[in-house]
């Protein structure tokens, strides 16, 4: 299995358009715990993002990956704008200069962008954000990947454990973000920001099933 | 959802560009990124200040541009910090070689972005300091949560800062001030109704027509609690017994105090507000020496009311009084 | 009707107390019949300048009483002219021996109490003029109606009458002034909502989600039609030609531009329909040489706006800019 | 029939009591027209004027009814406290020193009162006013008081005049007050001053019909 240049900018494209679909759900979701823009502000990011591909449809993946998480962090804002931002950004340095990328690569690029988030948000799993997506997500790959199975499978299992991930954050208390302000009032509610990243990470496993 | 809007996707640089054309003595503004700055900046040999977040707190922080209190303000998309080129502009627009103080308010966005920010202008060799506020006691703080939100005393910062920096001191004195009115000043809020964002239409929270919501933020954020509607007297309790016993104040301390509007409520109630508030002190030894009564920082066309206390010395007084000319705060000149 | 107000029937009384304990250094208040005068009052040799109204419009008219503009005001309970009574306490209150403009809106009962508080002042031999602002174009002027209401040139003709009266002019000047900002002053108002009068608990007028009222006055009259909601430029537009056209204003006229929000509406609303105004007038070649942007004559907590233009030449100008210090005005002091 | 200064006092505790319990009503039709505080404003006058009584309950109907007058002019406000203040004014000035009331001493107060409106209000009928209640009810009064009949049926015709003035004020449109802002919108509305004088002259036949 190999993930050209080409498949991470349909990935990316995909990505914008699954949060354009979803932005009012997102945003539905952050009005109950948060400020009613996370559908918004990341719908503005990616919107940009569309419009800076075409200058980067010859690069290589680390390239690709950068210009998305610059341009996240130039015009999302908030909370997400940084983090996703970074997120990105952190992946593309991981990627370097490569055209294809393997499964060691792509889980190289997913732990460099969780480890971005956690040290730009001073945050960890529990805390009810989009770590508690991310983090489990890669762990089921990983861990899917090490007993041998194939890429697709252990990208899905990684997807369900971001699911189940983001499902999760449902009966935490917040402790970071927006949401911890509700204190006890934020339980029984998902986190926007583990919706979206589940969101991201359904659109790249779509990508990787049309290979 | 009825606003004097054109679009929920221009409010803000329409409201920009209105204010450009109505200030030009005052700021200017630039687009791409926007930003807010001094007519006549940036001043040589005074230390820059700026400070930026979410758009929706008008007259907070673009009314606050000007001579004695910013030089510049970052505007974000409506409740959404600005990102990091604002305020990268903004610093080196401000830049008069003393450096240049960031004013943050403590959300995770704001923090992150000026961060951002801040790296990148150290990288460009601007010295940098940054002072978060976090005055907000309906928020419990402790060291493993994002910790209190930044409200009122961010306005009354912004013009003692201002005032600091007219003085010609320098970032570290500066920096020194700013910590001091964050560290002597408490807020606390109550909404008698939520505020309606202009790209979601509809309100944020859904408060009944008999229940308010205590310990509200700024950006239809849901408080702490919802209660019962009770009269002015008793949510004027309910939001200045905690600031009280927090800093806590004490009998024969000076303070300023501050009643803010959240932008759907009405002066005359804040009046009646600002009175009990008086009434609560005055049981307490506390002199009010200072007043500030209006819509300040503002959460859109939420209705209800924030108090701030910031517990006042000789050296807070005289810049709080010292010349301010701005948009939305004026005097001395 | 939720309000942060004690009891509808203390509201006006709890607001005069904040008032006092905010401004001591500004304004006294006198109750029975209450007042708001200047703290430092009457000025001897000055012409004493007074208004007053229904409450419910703050700032006006009690937080312009200060230096540079009103030596007193006269509140009314909510929506409802004062009683003679306390006219005549403000005249005798301000009086410096040069005679007492009366400044009034133009409601029947407004001009019914200041008539008979004149008649009564006069016959303790106080020299009164009584100047009648009606510049609300909403409202057909004919001599056999009531005539135009009284809205925002209000404000402004306080401002510039405050500071004729400061330069010592005697009241037949000062009179003269006063006629001339309200000969070259339009105003016309917007609701996007009813207000709630606290006594009355409900909405005054029943607005439907979708649409607006065009021409409203300021106490939660309904206006003289009601239109679809349309955007903050198409209202703009609706509000801003009649205006035009009645004095007519034409090109190269300099005018104040005065953007005022109802109570419940957010500055950020008022800038963006600032910046449609200035649109509109750059279009007719007419100048904005002066702005004012913000809550001055309100309606409670309806939501809206108002506009107002001040036709201004060098006299007009050069008495806006003079120096005031009241609650709700300041510059230069 | 003899009309005492007592009586005068009932009749003007009958009148407060009615505003009182018609308060929210007059303000209701204020709402429609003009700004919801007619009922308020009245109650508020009348309300004070209860606590003056006790001190012009020896004094002769002038005396009392130029009380009533400065007491509604001194605590009222708006359009309504002029004008009634001006009318009950007038009224006793009208009434002088006396103590007792003949049909004719009625007839003249009420014409003095009829006038102070008049000419404190500029105003006349057919402006949807007090006036289009006060002034039928008179002529009323004065045509069956003409006619030989005797008071009490010639002040009932007075009150159905009045009624029938205050129910034509529906169709009018108003120049005066402020409901005249409305233009055409204030058609279809029943004036509240016209309401309110209508109530004080039924007040008045419930006086009289219990001598
Ligand atoms: N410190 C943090 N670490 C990781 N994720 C965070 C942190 N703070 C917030 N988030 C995530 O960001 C999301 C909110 O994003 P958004 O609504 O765009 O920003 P804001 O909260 O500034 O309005 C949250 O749902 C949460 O998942
Ligand atoms: N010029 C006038 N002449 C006679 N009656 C008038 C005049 N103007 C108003 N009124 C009466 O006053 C009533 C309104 O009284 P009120 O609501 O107490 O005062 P306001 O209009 O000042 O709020 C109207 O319904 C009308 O009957
Ligand atoms: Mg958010
Ligand atoms: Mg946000
Ligand atoms: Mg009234
Ligand atoms: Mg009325």
């Amino acid at each position: 299995m190999h993930i050209t240049a080409e498949h991470v900018i349909t990935f990316i494209e995909q990505v914008a358009a699954t949060i354009k679909a979803q932005r009012d759900y997102l945003t539905q979701l952050d009005s109950a715990i948060g400020d009613a823009d996370h559908g918004v502000n990341l719908d503005r990011g990616f919107t940009t993002v569309l419009t800076k591909l075409p200058g980067v449809a010859d690069k290589d993946v680390g390239t690709i990956l950068k210009t998305v998480g610059t341009t996240l962090v130039s015009t999302v804002g908030g909370a997400s704008g940084p983090l996703y931002g970074t997120a990105f950004l952190r992946a593309g340095m991981a990627m370097g200069d490569r055209f294809e990328l393997g499964t060691a690569d792509v889980i190289a690029a997913l732990e460099a962008a969780l480890e971005g988030v956690q040290s730009r948000g001073k945050s960890a799993r529990g805390e009810k954000t989009m770590i508690d997506s991310i983090g489990p997500g890669i762990d089921a790959l990983k861990e899917a990947n090490a007993a041998g199975e194939d890429f697709i499978s252990a990208l899905r299992k990684g997807v369900d454990a971001c699911e189940a991930g983001m499902r999760a954050t449902r009966p935490m208390l917040a402790t970071k973000g927006r949401a911890s302000y509700l204190g006890d009032r934020s339980v029984g509610h998902q986190d926007p920001g583990a919706t979206s990243a589940f969101l991201m990470a359904q659109a790249m496993l779509g990508v990787v099933e049309q290979l | 959802m009825k606003k004097l809007i054109n679009a929920p996707e221009h409010v803000v640089r329409d409201a920009l560009a209105g204010m450009a054309n109505a200030h030009p003595d005052l700021i200017t503004v630039h687009y791409d990124p926007d930003i807010i700055v001094r007519a006549d900046g940036p001043v040589q040999g005074k230390v820059g200040i700026i400070s930026g977040g979410g758009s929706g707190h008008e007259p907070m922080h673009g009314g606050f541009v000007g001579k004695g209190m910013l030089d510049a303000a970052c505007p974000g998309a409506i409740f959404t910090s600005p990102v990091p080129d604002q305020m990268l502009a903004a610093t080196k627009a401000v830049d008069g070689g003393k450096g240049v103080l960031h004013i943050v308010k403590n959300y995770t966005g704001d923090v992150m972005n000026f961060e951002m920010a801040a790296e990148l202008a150290a990288a460009e060799g601007i010295e940098i300091a940054t002072v978060i506020t976090n005055d907000d006691v309906a928020v419990k703080d402790s060291t493993w949560t994002a910790g209190r939100r930044g409200v009122g005393v961010t306005v009354l910062l912004e013009k003692i800062v201002g005032a600091a920096a007219d003085t010609g001191a320098d970032l570290a004195e500066v920096t020194r001030i700013a910590k001091k009115v964050n560290a002597q000043g408490r807020s606390m809020g109550a909404a008698l109704t939520s505020c309606t964002i202009p790209h979601v239409g509809k309100p944020s929270f859904e408060l009944p027509d008999d229940e308010i919501e205590i310990g509200v933020g700024i950006h239809g954020e849901p408080g702490r609690r919802r209660i019962k509607m009770v009269s002015a007297a008793e949510i004027t309790a309910l939001l200045t017994e905690p600031i009280l016993e927090d800093l806590p104040f004490s009998s024969g301390d000076s303070v300023l105090a501050f009643v803010n509007g959240l932008g759907g409520t009405p002066l005359i109630e804040l009046y009646v507000v600002y009175n009990e508030l008086t009434k609560i002190l005055r049981d307490r030894g506390i002199r009010v020496s200072r007043t500030l009564i209006g819509n300040y920082i503002t959460s859109l066309d939420m209705a209800g009311c924030s108090i701030t206390l910031l517990k006042l010395d000789d050296e807070l007084t005289t810049l709080w009084d010292a010349p301010v000319h701005t948009p939305a705060l004026r005097w001395g000149v």
